[in-house]
């Protein structure tokens, strides 16, 4: 599915990473590995095609995700380091608010499922400001599971999470993956997940 | 598309109304910074009337300048800017829906409020017109320009004074026509002229400004 | 005096009559909004007692 | 002593002896109101420079002193509540300021439909008219600020805190002006000449002057009992209250 | 205590020279929008010497209001400030420390570039030293107390218009007299008295408004 | 040493705790548990007093932390979800402008044993901005390190830490109560400390 040919990336004097290829497989779920500071974050949002690498290729489906900008955006969703809350929306409004940026119109009823699933399904008037640091992060887990994406990139998506969410997300990983789904991750906190992972180990290199 | 151009006017539109008071504000601005004036000078109604033109344009312009942060600022910190990047929309409607929202949210409410300081500036009739109409051609220009702005410093900290620097030049020859179109109604004579100038500004900063806001964002995002 | 003589308030119709309308609005205006911001906070606490009563009930059943 | 101020500020036991007051008050401010507007519009002679036009004094002037009057009160209860902490205190400034502004605002606007007639102008750069804008602005400023913040006791404390620096500027702003005024440039407007009230005028307007006085008390009490609703609404008095409805 | 003032002093005076650029922001800010008024009307000399000390002014009170969030929005988005308010030290002295950095970064630039500026607007030379004494002992009130009007709205997203509408109206007797006396100067009179008043009101300031600063900021850090 | 009687905290619409009450010995470790949004991150800074509670009083060696503030901030450090550090400033300078806010003066080469205890030694001199989120939480580790404080408060201290990380602030925890320190902290990653802990449990109340 998505394929990362020669990849290289600086940030101000250090080389975090260059000439990095892999591949992301249907129903593949992948670990980006490495300590902090190694470049997960920056590598994450590359992939995405929010940031610019300094060399190399990513492709979706064979193609440059530049080019294939439309498919491949409509069916990758990322979630990085924050939360998308908007503190005046109510948590119904929020998560309807994330999927209209991917022109996904769904009811009610359907993101009343996905809330109850993340263990908000009382909160669905409160707004986002009223929310702890966990419950923030659980609207993006409602989002992920309705973005009808094919993709998953999460960005340490454990984050804030109490022992039910950790166990949540798992959950919810394994299921895409059984659905066909592939998933890029990265956390800290070992995640214990029942399937095969493969794993990308970021270093420490210094020069080109 | 224009589902998405609409339903992000609405989000925005709907986020300003929760915070009612806030709606006000650039409002209230605008009306707090004309008021200065006067109360800075010793009012003689003639130098009243001199100055009131630029007076009420700069103070407009200062008051969407401020307002500026509204339309992108949040969206950053919070990362909904790096989703919007990541629709599969094109980013210039999406751009345009903000703007749009910001100058419902600031650009209007100033032009449907500078009669009343007309009348506090001692503007006769036509000028006052003439205020209206300059304005309703102007600050939607200022919204766009603005945004392009915006885009560019909203990574950096502390970035409000930062953008007044870009912003404010850019502004010149819309406040210079602007104003001027009042000065000369002022003294009864036509205006057509410098209001299809700023026509004209407006189509053109239409057309061009959200294609360089997005690439704006596009840089931006690249953090 | 008559009531078209009182109407026109010798001549300040419009600025003695606006005052006096206006601040029947604004009299109006204070009468009211209090009590559509109680209904709107009844609303509110009753919305929070429900959701309570649901999270109560969610905690029993675990 | 303490703790009884303590158990009668407590905003249930207001609640309950808050409502018979409110009838009283709204019933004497109507009552009275319209006996000092038969005074005003029917008995009172015209006045012998102004004709008609100074009937816009019986609610201008008592709509002026409520402005301040209620700044007064405002700013003086967030004091109570930022020194004593007690909250009750905190929800009376509350209440106030939306009410405040309505009265500020009527102020200005009758006053400048008042102008017009008298000095040719709706508006001019004199004391006593910008202390009054500027009122309204310290008004709006604690509305905002109140609003802004979400965590409901820093929303009370910071804008009570505002309420008081204001109270600081009333004066300086008034005197600043006024002594701008004079020192340069002869006189461009008419003063007040404050005309020597006929007894026939000063009775009315006293009469509304009481009148506007007894709507602010019914008023600030509906709307501190809301307040007070809102701010115990996870206290066990309110939910009952509200079981009960 | 003397020496926690010095410390902050220090890192804020040094948090700012990091950032060169920065540094000249509200000076170029305070330049530009002093240069927008003679654009705006088309100024005889006489309006515009009428006009100077107002926009002068005015334009000064703007720019240090714009840079008033430099004083606690970065140390309260990234927790500094819950670490100055854990101190062992007297918030007080903390805050005038912060207050003093602010003034050595935004007033006294004013103070300096004004005569420029006084000449450029073509005001007389009693004038241009009257604006000197006026900014010097005006800045500093506009200082500290935009930092109590700052530490009540930091916590607020988006404050920048809310703190104009709680900041401007405390602002006022500082730009009537500060004004008053550069107009009266430039008439050839004698400014005493408006001098004598700036300096009571710097007093007044200095003694209560950290206290008051103080008080905001815990009040705003109780999240 | 730190007494909490009958504390009670309302936020918005919830009661989070009431009639909450424990102490702190010397050498005590305590963990303050719940699952997300129960309300410890509130807690915490209530003990710190930058909050202020509904009711109940905090005691430090006997006195409340009002009456008793030099001293109690003398030797309490906390660190919270916020990482208090300044992009244009060195590592070194954050370092150094924390402890000044301390009125702590230590010589560079005790900050750099700290850095180089937390893994930050190479990057000294490195402007913060530059850093990944893992690095800036290892400038808060090395400012507990050198606080001379006594009460440690952490509010979620292993966020965006790496293995090595969380080993490093769990040896650090267990180092501090040797030395008779005493630690509250918070965190949803199981730490593992080999010493004896307390735990308070904070749940979920309706009303007062
Ligand atoms: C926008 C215009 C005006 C504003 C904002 C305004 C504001 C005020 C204020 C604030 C007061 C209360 C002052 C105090 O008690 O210290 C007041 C009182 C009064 N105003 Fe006005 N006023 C305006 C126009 C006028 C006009 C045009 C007149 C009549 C020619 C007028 C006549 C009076 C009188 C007679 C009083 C009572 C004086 C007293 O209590 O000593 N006002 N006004
Ligand atoms: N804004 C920036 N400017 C310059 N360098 C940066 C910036 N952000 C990060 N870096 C550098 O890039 C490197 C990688 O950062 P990145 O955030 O990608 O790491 P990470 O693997 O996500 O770390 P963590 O596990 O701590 O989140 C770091 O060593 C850091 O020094
Ligand atoms: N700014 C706020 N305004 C109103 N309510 C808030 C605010 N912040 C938090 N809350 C509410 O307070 C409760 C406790 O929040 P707190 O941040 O203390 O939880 P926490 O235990 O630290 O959770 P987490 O594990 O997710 O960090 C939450 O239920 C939330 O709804
Ligand atoms: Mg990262
Ligand atoms: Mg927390």
């Amino acid at each position: 599915m998505l394929e990362v040919q020669s990849l290289e990336c600086v940030r101000d004097d250090r080389l975090l990473f260059s000439d990095l290829s892999f591949s992301v497989a249907e129903a593949e779920v992948l670990q980006i590995e490495g300590s902090n500071g190694s470049g997960k974050t920056s590598l994450l949002r590359i992939l995405c095609g929010l940031r610019q690498a300094e060399a190399g290729k990513i492709l979706w489906h064979g193609e440059s995700i530049s080019s294939n900008r439309e498919d491949f955006y409509a069916n990758m969703v990322y979630i990085g380091h924050l939360p998308c809350i908007k503190g005046d929306l109510t948590v119904m409004e929020n998560v309807r608010s994330l999927l209209d940026t991917r022109s996904l119109t769904l009811t009610d009823a359907q993101i009343e499922v996905a809330l109850t699933k993340v263990g908000l399904q009382t909160y669905d008037d409160v707004p986002g400001k009223a929310l702890s640091s966990g419950q923030r992060r659980r609207i993006l887990l409602a989002f992920v599971e309705l973005s009808q994406a094919k993709l998953w990139v999460l960005d340490e998506p454990l984050t804030a999470l109490d022992v039910q969410g950790v166990a949540l997300m798992e959950s919810m990983i394994i299921e895409h993956r059984e659905a066909g789904g592939s998933v890029i991750f990265t956390t800290h906190h070992g995640m214990k997940l029942d399937c095969n992972m493969s794993s990308v180990q970021l270093g420490k290199k210094r020069t080109v | 598309m224009l589902k998405a151009y609409y339903h992000l006017l609405l989000r925005d539109l709907r986020l300003a109304l929760r915070n009612r008071h806030e709606l006000a504000n650039p409002l209230i601005f605008f009306v707090l910074v004309v008021t200065l004036f006067p109360l800075a000078v010793t009012p003689t109604p003639d130098v009243l009337q001199a100055m009131a033109p630029g007076v009420i344009w700069v103070s407009a312009l200062l008051a969407v300048l401020l307002s500026l942060d509204r339309l992108f600022k949040q969206d950053y910190d919070d990362g909904s800017l790096d989703q919007l990047m990541l629709s599969p929309n094109p980013l210039m409607i999406l751009v345009l829906a903000k703007v749009s929202a910001h100058w419902l949210l600031t650009g209007l409410p100033l032009v449907i409020i500078a009669p009343l300081l007309g009348l506090f500036m001692s503007l006769p009739t036509e000028a006052v017109s003439a205020l209206i109409y300059s304005l309703l051609l102007g600050t939607p220009v200022l919204s766009l320009v603005g945004a392009i702005g915006v885009s560019l410093t909203v990574a950096v900290n502390r970035g409000g004074v930062l953008l007044s620097l870009i912003i404010l030049p850019l502004y010149i020859p819309i406040l210079i026509f602007g104003a001027n179109a009042v000065d000369v109604a002022s003294d009864g004579l036509p205006v057509t002229g410098q209001l299809l100038f700023l026509g004209a500004v407006l189509a053109l900063a239409l057309s061009l400004a959200p294609l360089a806001t997005a690439v704006a964002l596009r840089i931006t995002a690249s953090r | 005096m008559n009531w078209s003589e009182f109407f026109h308030m010798g001549g300040y119709a419009f600025f003695v009559w606006t005052s006096y309308a206006l601040t029947l609005i604004v009299i109006v205006a204070n009468i009211v909004a209090p009590i559509i911001q109680r209904k709107k906070v009844i609303a509110r606490i009753k919305r929070a007692i429900k959701r309570e009563n649901i999270e109560t009930a969610n905690a029993e059943k675990q | 002593m303490w703790n009884w101020i303590q158990r009668f500020s407590s905003p249930k036991h207001f609640y309950s002896m808050s409502a018979p007051l409110i009838n009283v008050f709204a019933i004497s401010a109507l009552l009275i109101g319209i006996y000092g507007l038969y005074l005003g519009l029917f008995v009172a002679p015209t006045d012998y420079q102004q004709g008609e036009s100074y009937r816009i004094i019986f609610i201008h002037v008592p709509a002026a002193w409520m402005s301040l009057f209620i700044y007064m009160v405002m700013a003086i209860s967030s004091g109570i509540g930022i020194i004593w902490q007690i909250r009750l205190a905190d929800m009376v400034a509350a209440a106030s300021a939306p009410i405040g502004a309505s009265f500020a605002f009527l102020a200005l606007v009758t006053g400048a439909l008042w102008g017009k007639p008298m000095w040719g102008a709706y508006w001019v750069w004199d004391a006593r008219l910008t202390s009054e804008l500027i009122l309204l602005f310290l008004y709006l400023g604690y509305m905002a600020l109140q609003s802004a913040i979400d965590d409901q006791r820093s929303a009370d404390k910071a804008s009570g805190l505002l309420a008081i620096v204001g109270v600081v500027n009333i004066p300086i702003i008034h005197y600043s002006v006024e002594w701008w005024n004079t020192l340069h440039q002869g006189a461009t407007v008419a003063k007040f000449d404050k005309p020597s009230m006929h007894i026939d005028m000063l009775i009315p307007l006293m009469l509304m002057a009481l009148a506007f006085k007894l709507f602010y008390g019914a008023l600030v009490l509906v709307r501190t009992r809301n307040e007070a609703l809102y701010r115990d609404r996870n206290r066990r008095w309110v939910r009952e209250l509200i079981e009960k409805l």
